[in-house]
């Protein structure tokens, strides 16, 4: 089956007085319906920019250099990126949708719930206000609001942060789009209630069978969340794999370090591996390996030119020159 | 006692026959038009005995002057004229040692309400309202003569009134003849209340309720943006023609707060007179043809600028210097006064010697001793003072004391900076240390009149054609005596080291007699000899006068201007050509 | 056994609520930190853990005294601290420092970083001439792993983690023998993560530290500390050694944070039993009776609604504040 | 509020009696003036008596309604400050009006515009309005007056007011309000246009501005709708604010442009140490504060409900 959302050769960068800051560089990625890639980076690795792009939300100096994004939802191939801006609004909110990172701002503080839920459902669908409102009324409920009637009337500031995310996620379904966008939709949530949402947007997901393209830094979060799953590190794609590939059988070192560098929940550990060095810096970046200077793997290849993104294994695909094969055998987590 | 009756003689031909026509009975105009005066701020009150700044005696003197008063004077020729007094006896000696003046009113005369004028108005005017001990008044201290008598008013006939005083008093005449007289019918209800001081309010002018024999009267009043007059149907005058005066249908004077403005109003024609500023008057001269004005200039005013020290500062060492005729002559020498005229006063200024106006008929050049601008004539008075040098050229006093001192004046004024940077820069060369530093007015007059804590300072004071107007400056006992203040007058002052020369107490003598005199022969001799005094001893330094400058639309007919002042003495006979 | 270095006594820190258009009126309190009590011993990592609003950072800041308690004692090697004047308080607060969650917002940004070691140095007549702080300062950047060229560079140059690096190192300048932690990683990178933690490591272990670790990463706090606190709405619920904790939660509040962290590990998170909590944390303006915990309790008795459970030992190092207890019989 | 008022009341008083002299020194050094009649003068205006006397007698008046009388016009205060009220507020309430309209509309095209040519064509108005002293701008409004004949020099009536009928006279009136009004017009539009600008710069980062895009709204409604109310919010405690300057902001203008209104009152009233008239308006002006304060916080509680709500 075609997936319902293509991104091809994407690049996005921001021309500041700086210089230019090339945030995404030739990111590819293909999203089903019923299906939650998730997409894990750093700060500066370009995996929000890579979502905005999609949406169109891209704002000077930053601008969407090249690129397609093909949509399949409509019964057609569209490219996204070239559509008039009107013909945007159609698909914003009512084909994809997106759920930001901090819930106490993405409601404007001034309009009750009912009508932020209330203006959207009107703009994207062909009903009038009255049957708006039940409909937003019956999107409060499933995102398990006690009282929804009542808290229709509510304004964002007399709800706590978690009830804040639900109505987040209630705007965000409520025309029933084909693709969901998660912003990092929990990192500001404590973590009773991160554990809630997350719930609460799988179940939702399973329910619409939404493609879901799920962002966050936090490993964690990200291994109960994604069937698929992309790893971002300066700008670029640098390894792509089904979740448990990338858990236990992580091929680029970067992905490998990462995992031993983060403390576990369930386990005792004496040490974390530390990886040295800083994230790099994003302006005027040369065409090699980004995660070179840091690599203990690197070949003199690595700060040279820039290697491309292999299927090393079926569905398995890294951006190295040396990867870590030689630890197949799952030693990336010891098992006990 | 010879001597007086003589005089009494000498008056009588001088004045008794007084059968002058009246001013503007000549005038050959056109009736009709408007005429618009700027002025800076609007009136705060129509009650002439409240009045004290020009902005209300300006709007009241357009319905009580102007011919409303018993005489009027020439702006040009200086002379009084008949008005409201047809004519007069007076004023004489009479045989209990005291004086009177005969007033014959004229009659027919009729206020702006229709209401006719007659002796009752004038008699009620003076006893009532300008004498009555309970209304408090400046023209109480003006009337007040030598010994503190107040005149007092007769009505002999209808038309006959007779003021009198128990002692001889020079100045009634002016004073009497020149006073406003008040509608009885209307005026007396307030008197007899005791609110006399809620008569004539601003709010008068709208409600209709002003009523005077002027020319014009105030009928509406917009606060802070003009008042309008309408003429007077009933006034008294007519023209050669037999035209009734004024011209002017209305007269309006339009408040313009800024003087830029004013000027600009002026340019504009929405004013139809100004007083240019020095800076703006050759300016305007240039423009005389295009804006078809007529810009002049008018002799000396009548306001001085002078420098004074303070004979009784608190350090003694300075008194000393102060006292010294010397000194002050080396500072008089030390005054440039043609490079203050050049510099300060775009070439609009006179320099002055005496302290009585060049524009007074008591003005007598011979008499004034000049101490032109002349720095080795100054060092020459110095060491006649005992002062002497020391090696750096610091001037040094007789005692080896270096001559230092403060010279102030108020903040603000750029003539007065002007010059007391000018006068500081020679004395400076004359090895004076001199700090000059402006303060604020109110400080000023502060130090000036209550604590006595000055050294040198640069002021002015306002002034007019008769000497006798400057007697609480000139008295050692005068309120405004301040470079010498008695100490009966001033507490700061150490009645053991009290100075005073025979020169001041001659000057003293002058101003206390002179008033007693009504020979304005043996009056003109007597203030001879006061500038003579003044003018050597120089206890106030005068500098310069500036020249009055007018401008005026070159449609206004009429204008006269003279010594006097103003554009407007003779508003009544004045029109537009249009 | 060794004395504590830190006893904290029925610490208790209320907030004033003032409500009123133009004559403000007290209407109540904010019970930020009610009843709080605790030791930490030398050397030991003691972490105080739970969601925003539950107290842990109040505890911190009080025991700092950089706000005073509004009662308790706070005893720092034995003295008791929470009524010193500023005076008296300076020599405890030079052995007393903190590292922020924002490294950003902790250094003054028109100071080099030589001027912002150099100072405390000085104010705290560690060194006594300025040659001294110098060479003091550039060992200590050294110690973080920082190189003597950056004396001279300003905060803004420099990474997240450099700039924490600096913070730890302003921290260290002045011989400190306890160190707040106050969520010291949550800003920063997961990869960076690690290397500030392991500083903080080979510096207890080198300097005999003692650390107050904050934190709301219940993975960090397993990794790094010796014993747990667990915080909700101003009480300790539960409280004892890091390893029993984790391994044994008795308390159901920390059963659910437990619960609800995440762990890195697919097939793990597919297999774990969440306790998905209901609602969320109350306002602390208006606590719930007896137990706070109750309205969300899936353990819940009539006797939770009335009163507020006692502190029970359930083993040398463990201690709890639930009812469960007393039904297990543990 | 009676306790500031009578705190900045007393302040007040305290200072002008301390400021050296009084009313009465402008007429001290006049030859003509005698020493009994000052102080007959000073007797009947009671400044022969304690500082403190002087204030409780003001005080007591205050209480009654009664704002004390005017040395210089020798009239009650209340009758003073009544005939220019309505002057002031006629220019002032214009100005203001034009000034929040002209901003509002110029900030926010500003601010949608941002870093454009039209964004720094009014950056640079803005800027000179803001650097541009008031009084060389009216002087130079004076000039262009006086040399075009377009407007009136100066003043707020023609002189034939009085004889003009009712809608001769509005038109009267308008024409000579023009000049000052542009004058504190341009002084004030700009900083507000400044304001609006950063304000809209800063609502349209944030999140519920992007929100409100994501979920497919059109730019008409996410700009006027989300980001231009949360935008405003700012402004209006300034509004509350500025209300208060209503009554005594310009005193510049109208002395330039001969605007009988009570800034040149109170102006003049310093000037003379006319204490009672300045005692008034400052009794005005903090009311004035206290009352737009109010207003602010009402029309903010009216949009806000973060604040209504609490």
């Amino acid at each position: 089956m075609e997936p319902i959302l293509s991104v091809k050769n994407l690049s996005t960068w921001f021309y500041m007085e700086e210089g230019v800051v090339k945030a995404v560089n030739d990111v590819n990625l293909e999203l089903h319906e019923n299906e939650v890639v998730g997409i894990v980076g750093e700060t500066g690795s370009g995996k929000s920019v890579t979502v905005r792009s999609i949406m169109r939300l891209i704002h000077k100096p930053g601008k969407i250099v090249s690129g397609k994004v093909i949509y399949r939802g409509r019964g057609k191939e569209e490219d996204i990126l070239s559509l008039p801006e009107d013909e945007m609004t159609s698909i914003r909110g009512k084909e994809i949708s997106m759920v930001f990172q901090d819930p106490l701002t993405s409601l404007n503080p001034l309009y009750t719930i009912g009508d932020q839920l209330t203006e959207t459902i009107i703009q994207h669908q062909d009903v009038d206000r009255k049957t708006a409102w039940e409909i937003g009324i019956e999107m409060l409920k499933k995102v398990q609001i006690p009282e929804a009637e009542k808290r229709m009337m509510s304004y964002p500031f007399e709800f706590s942060g978690g009830m804040r995310q639900r109505a987040v996620i209630a705007i965000a379904l409520s025309c029933n789009p084909k693709v969901l966008i998660a912003d990092e939709p929990t990192t500001a949530l404590d973590v009773t209630i991160q554990a809630q949402i997350l719930d609460l947007m799988k179940e939702l997901q399973k329910e619409f069978k939404t493609g879901m393209l799920f962002i966050t830094h936090d490993l964690g979060v990200i291994a109960s969340m994604a069937d698929k799953i992309i790893v971002m590190y300066g700008s670029r794609q640098m390894e792509v794999a089904s979740a448990e590939d990338i858990f236990y059988r992580p091929l680029h070192p970067y992905t490998h370090m990462l995992l031993r560098a983060i403390p576990r929940l369930d386990k005792k550990q004496d040490k974390l591996e530390a990886i040295p060095g800083q994230p790099p810096r994003m302006i005027e970046v040369p065409n090699v390996c980004p995660f070179a200077p840091r690599c203990p793997r690197r070949l003199d290849k690595c700060t040279k030119e820039l290697p491309e993104l292999v299927e090393i294994e079926p569905e398995h695909f890294v951006r190295c020159f040396n990867p870590v094969l030689e630890t197949k055998n799952s030693e990336a987590i010891p098992n006990e | 006692m010879k001597k007086l009756s003589v005089l009494l003689i000498v008056l009588v031909v001088a004045f008794s026959f007084a059968a002058l026509p009246y001013i503007g009975a000549d005038a050959n105009g056109k009736p009709g038009g408007q005429f618009v005066l700027g002025t800076l701020s609007g009136p705060k009150t129509l009650n002439d005995v409240v009045a004290k700044e020009t902005s209300s005696t300006d709007v009241i003197d357009m319905f009580m002057a102007y011919g409303g008063t018993l005489i009027e004077r020439h702006g040009v020729d200086m002379k009084f004229y008949p008005a409201i007094a047809e004519s007069w006896d007076g004023p004489r000696l009479t045989s209990d040692g005291g004086m009177e003046i005969i007033w014959h009113i004229r009659e027919g005369v009729k206020f702006s309400d229709g209401h006719p004028l007659t002796a009752d108005d004038v008699v009620f005017t003076l006893n009532d309202i300008y004498t009555n001990p309970d209304i408090p008044s400046s023209m109480q201290d003006v009337l007040m003569s030598t010994n503190g008598y107040l005149p007092k008013a007769e009505k002999i006939d209808d038309y006959t009134v007779r003021m009198y005083y128990p002692e001889p008093f020079r100045l009634a005449f002016r004073y009497l003849g020149g006073m406003y007289i008040y509608p009885k019918h209307i005026a007396e209800e307030y008197v007899k209340n005791g609110n006399f001081e809620e008569f004539w309010t601003v709010d008068a002018i709208n409600d209709g309720k002003i009523v005077g024999l002027g020319p014009y009267i105030p009928v509406e009043y917009v606060p802070d943006q003009y008042v309008r007059f309408e003429k007077n149907p009933y006034y008294w005058k007519k023209d050669a023609n037999g035209q009734q005066l004024p011209y002017f249908d209305e007269v309006v004077f339009k408040i313009i707060s800024n003087q830029d403005a004013m000027r600009l109003a002026f340019e504009n024609g929405e004013i139809d007179v100004y007083a240019p500023r020095g800076t703006e008057f050759a300016e305007l001269k240039e423009k005389e043809k295009d804006l078809n004005i007529v810009v002049t200039t008018a002799g000396p005013a009548y306001g001085t600028t002078w420098i004074s020290f303070n004979w009784n500062t608190p350090d003694p060492v300075k008194r000393k210097w102060f006292r010294n005729e010397h000194f002050r002559k080396a500072v008089a020498h030390s005054i440039d006064k043609e490079s203050i005229i050049d510099t300060l006063y775009n070439g609009l200024g006179i320099p002055q010697w005496s302290p009585v106006s060049m524009s007074s008929p008591y003005f007598n050049e011979e008499v004034v001793v000049k101490y032109e601008f002349d720095l080795d004539l100054a060092r020459a008075e110095l060491e006649l003072g005992g002062f002497t040098w020391d090696e750096n050229g610091q001037l040094l006093d007789e005692d080896g004391n270096p001559v230092k001192f403060l010279l102030t004046t108020n903040a603000g004024n750029r003539v007065r900076e002007g010059v007391a940077n000018i006068i500081a820069d020679a004395l400076k060369q004359l090895g004076m240390d001199v700090t000059f530093t402006p303060i604020d007015f109110n400080t000023l007059v502060q130090k000036l009149l209550n604590t006595g804590d000055w050294e040198a300072i640069i002021l002015g004071l306002t002034g007019s054609d008769e000497p006798q107007g400057g007697a609480n400056v000139w008295r050692t006992d005068g309120s405004l005596h301040f470079w010498n203040y008695s100490p009966e007058v001033a507490d700061f002052v150490d009645p053991n080291d009290y100075y005073l020369p025979d020169w001041e107490k001659e000057i003293d003598k002058i101003f206390r007699e002179n008033v007693r005199i009504l020979d304005e022969n043996v009056v003109y001799d007597y203030f001879s000899r006061f500038q003579q005094l003044a003018s050597e001893y120089i206890p106030m330094i005068y500098t310069v006068n500036s020249l009055r400058m007018y401008a005026y639309k070159a449609t206004m007919k009429n204008v006269k201007i003279g010594p006097l002042g103003g554009t407007a003495w003779n508003i009544y006979e004045e029109w537009k050509e249009e | 056994m060794n004395e504590p270095v830190i006893r904290v006594q029925n610490l208790k820190k209320f907030f004033p609520i003032t409500k009123g258009f133009l004559v403000k009126k007290k209407v109540g309190d904010v019970k930020a930190v009610d009843d709080v009590s605790f030791e930490v011993y030398k050397k030991e990592t003691f972490a105080l853990v739970g969601e925003s609003g539950c107290g842990k950072t109040t505890t911190a800041r009080t025991m700092l005294r950089l706000i005073d308690p509004t009662d308790g004692k706070i005893e720092i090697f034995g003295k008791d601290i929470s009524h010193l004047n500023r005076e008296k308080l300076l020599p405890f607060r030079r052995k007393m420092q903190i590292v922020f969650q924002n490294p950003i917002g902790s250094l003054n940004p028109r100071m080099t970083i030589g001027q912002i070691l150099i100072e405390p140095l000085l104010f705290h007549k560690i060194v006594d001439t300025k040659q001294e702080a110098y060479d003091k300062a550039i060992e200590l950047l050294r110690m973080v792993g920082l190189k003597p060229y950056h004396m001279d560079r300003y905060p803004h140059q420099f990474s997240g983690g450099q700039k924490q690096r600096i913070a730890i190192a302003r921290a260290l300048s002045v011989d400190p023998e306890i160190i707040f932690l106050d969520e010291p990683t949550s800003a920063l990178d997961v990869s960076v993560q690690a290397q500030i933690i392991n500083l903080f490591m080979k510096f207890q272990d080198e300097l005999n530290l003692t650390y107050i670790f904050i934190s709301h990463d219940l993975s960090l706090v397993r990794f790094i500390s010796d014993k747990v606190a667990v915080m909700y709405l101003g009480r300790i619920v539960e409280i004892g050694d890091v390893d029993e904790i984790f391994e044994n939660p008795i308390h159901p509040y920390t059963k659910a944070l437990l619960s609800a962290s995440p762990i890195p590990d697919p097939k793990i998170e597919k297999q774990r039993k969440r306790i998905i909590l209901t609602g969320s944390v109350p306002s602390p303006i208006a606590r719930p009776s007896g137990c706070f915990f109750h309205p969300r309790c899936p353990f819940k008795t009539e006797k939770c609604e009335k009163e507020y459970p006692n502190m029970y030992k359930v083993s040398e190092n463990h201690q709890v504040s639930c009812y469960l207890v007393e039904k297990e019989g543990v | 509020m009676v306790p500031e008022l009578f705190i900045i009341t007393l302040l007040v008083f305290l200072i002008m009696q301390a400021a050296p002299g009084d009313f009465l020194d402008q007429y001290r050094l006049d030859p003509s003036v005698s020493k009994d009649f000052l102080q007959a003068l000073e007797k009947q205006y009671g400044l022969d008596q304690p500082i403190m006397v002087q204030y409780i007698k003001w005080l007591k008046g205050l209480v009654t309604g009664d704002l004390g009388y005017s040395f210089y016009y020798r009239r009650p205060v209340s009758d003073l400050i009544g005939e220019r009220v309505l002057n002031t507020l006629i220019l002032s309430l214009y100005s203001f009006v034009i000034s929040w309209i002209v901003g509002i509309i110029l900030g926010v095209i500003s601010a949608l515009k941002k870093y454009s040519f039209w964004d720094k064509f009014l950056t640079v108005i803005a800027f000179t309005g803001i650097a541009i002293p008031g009084f060389f701008l009216a002087l130079l409004l004076l000039y262009f007056a006086a040399k075009t004949g377009t407007f009136p020099v100066a003043g707020m009536y023609s002189v034939n007011h009085g004889k003009m009928n009712v809608w001769e006279g509005f038109k009267d009136i308008f024409w000579h309000l023009q000049l000052p009004a542009f004058t504190l017009t341009f002084g004030g539009f700009a900083g507000l246009m400044r304001y609006m600008r950063g304000s809209l710069l800063d609502v349209l980062n944030e999140d519920y501005v992007e929100f409100a895009r994501a979920k497919g709204m059109p730019e008409r409604v996410v700009i006027f709708k989300h980001a231009m109310r949360n935008a405003i919010n700012p402004l209006i405690t300034m509004f509350g604010f500025s209300l208060s300057s209503l009554l005594g902001g310009a005193v510049i203008t109208e002395t330039i442009f001969s605007w009988p209104g009570l800034g040149r009152l109170v102006y003049q009233a310093l000037v003379q140490q006319d204490i009672y008239v300045v005692m008034a308006s400052t009794v005005i002006s903090v009311i004035m504060l206290i009352a737009g304060n109010l207003v602010g916080d009402i029309l903010l509680a009216a949009v806000d409900p973060r604040i209504r709500l609490e």
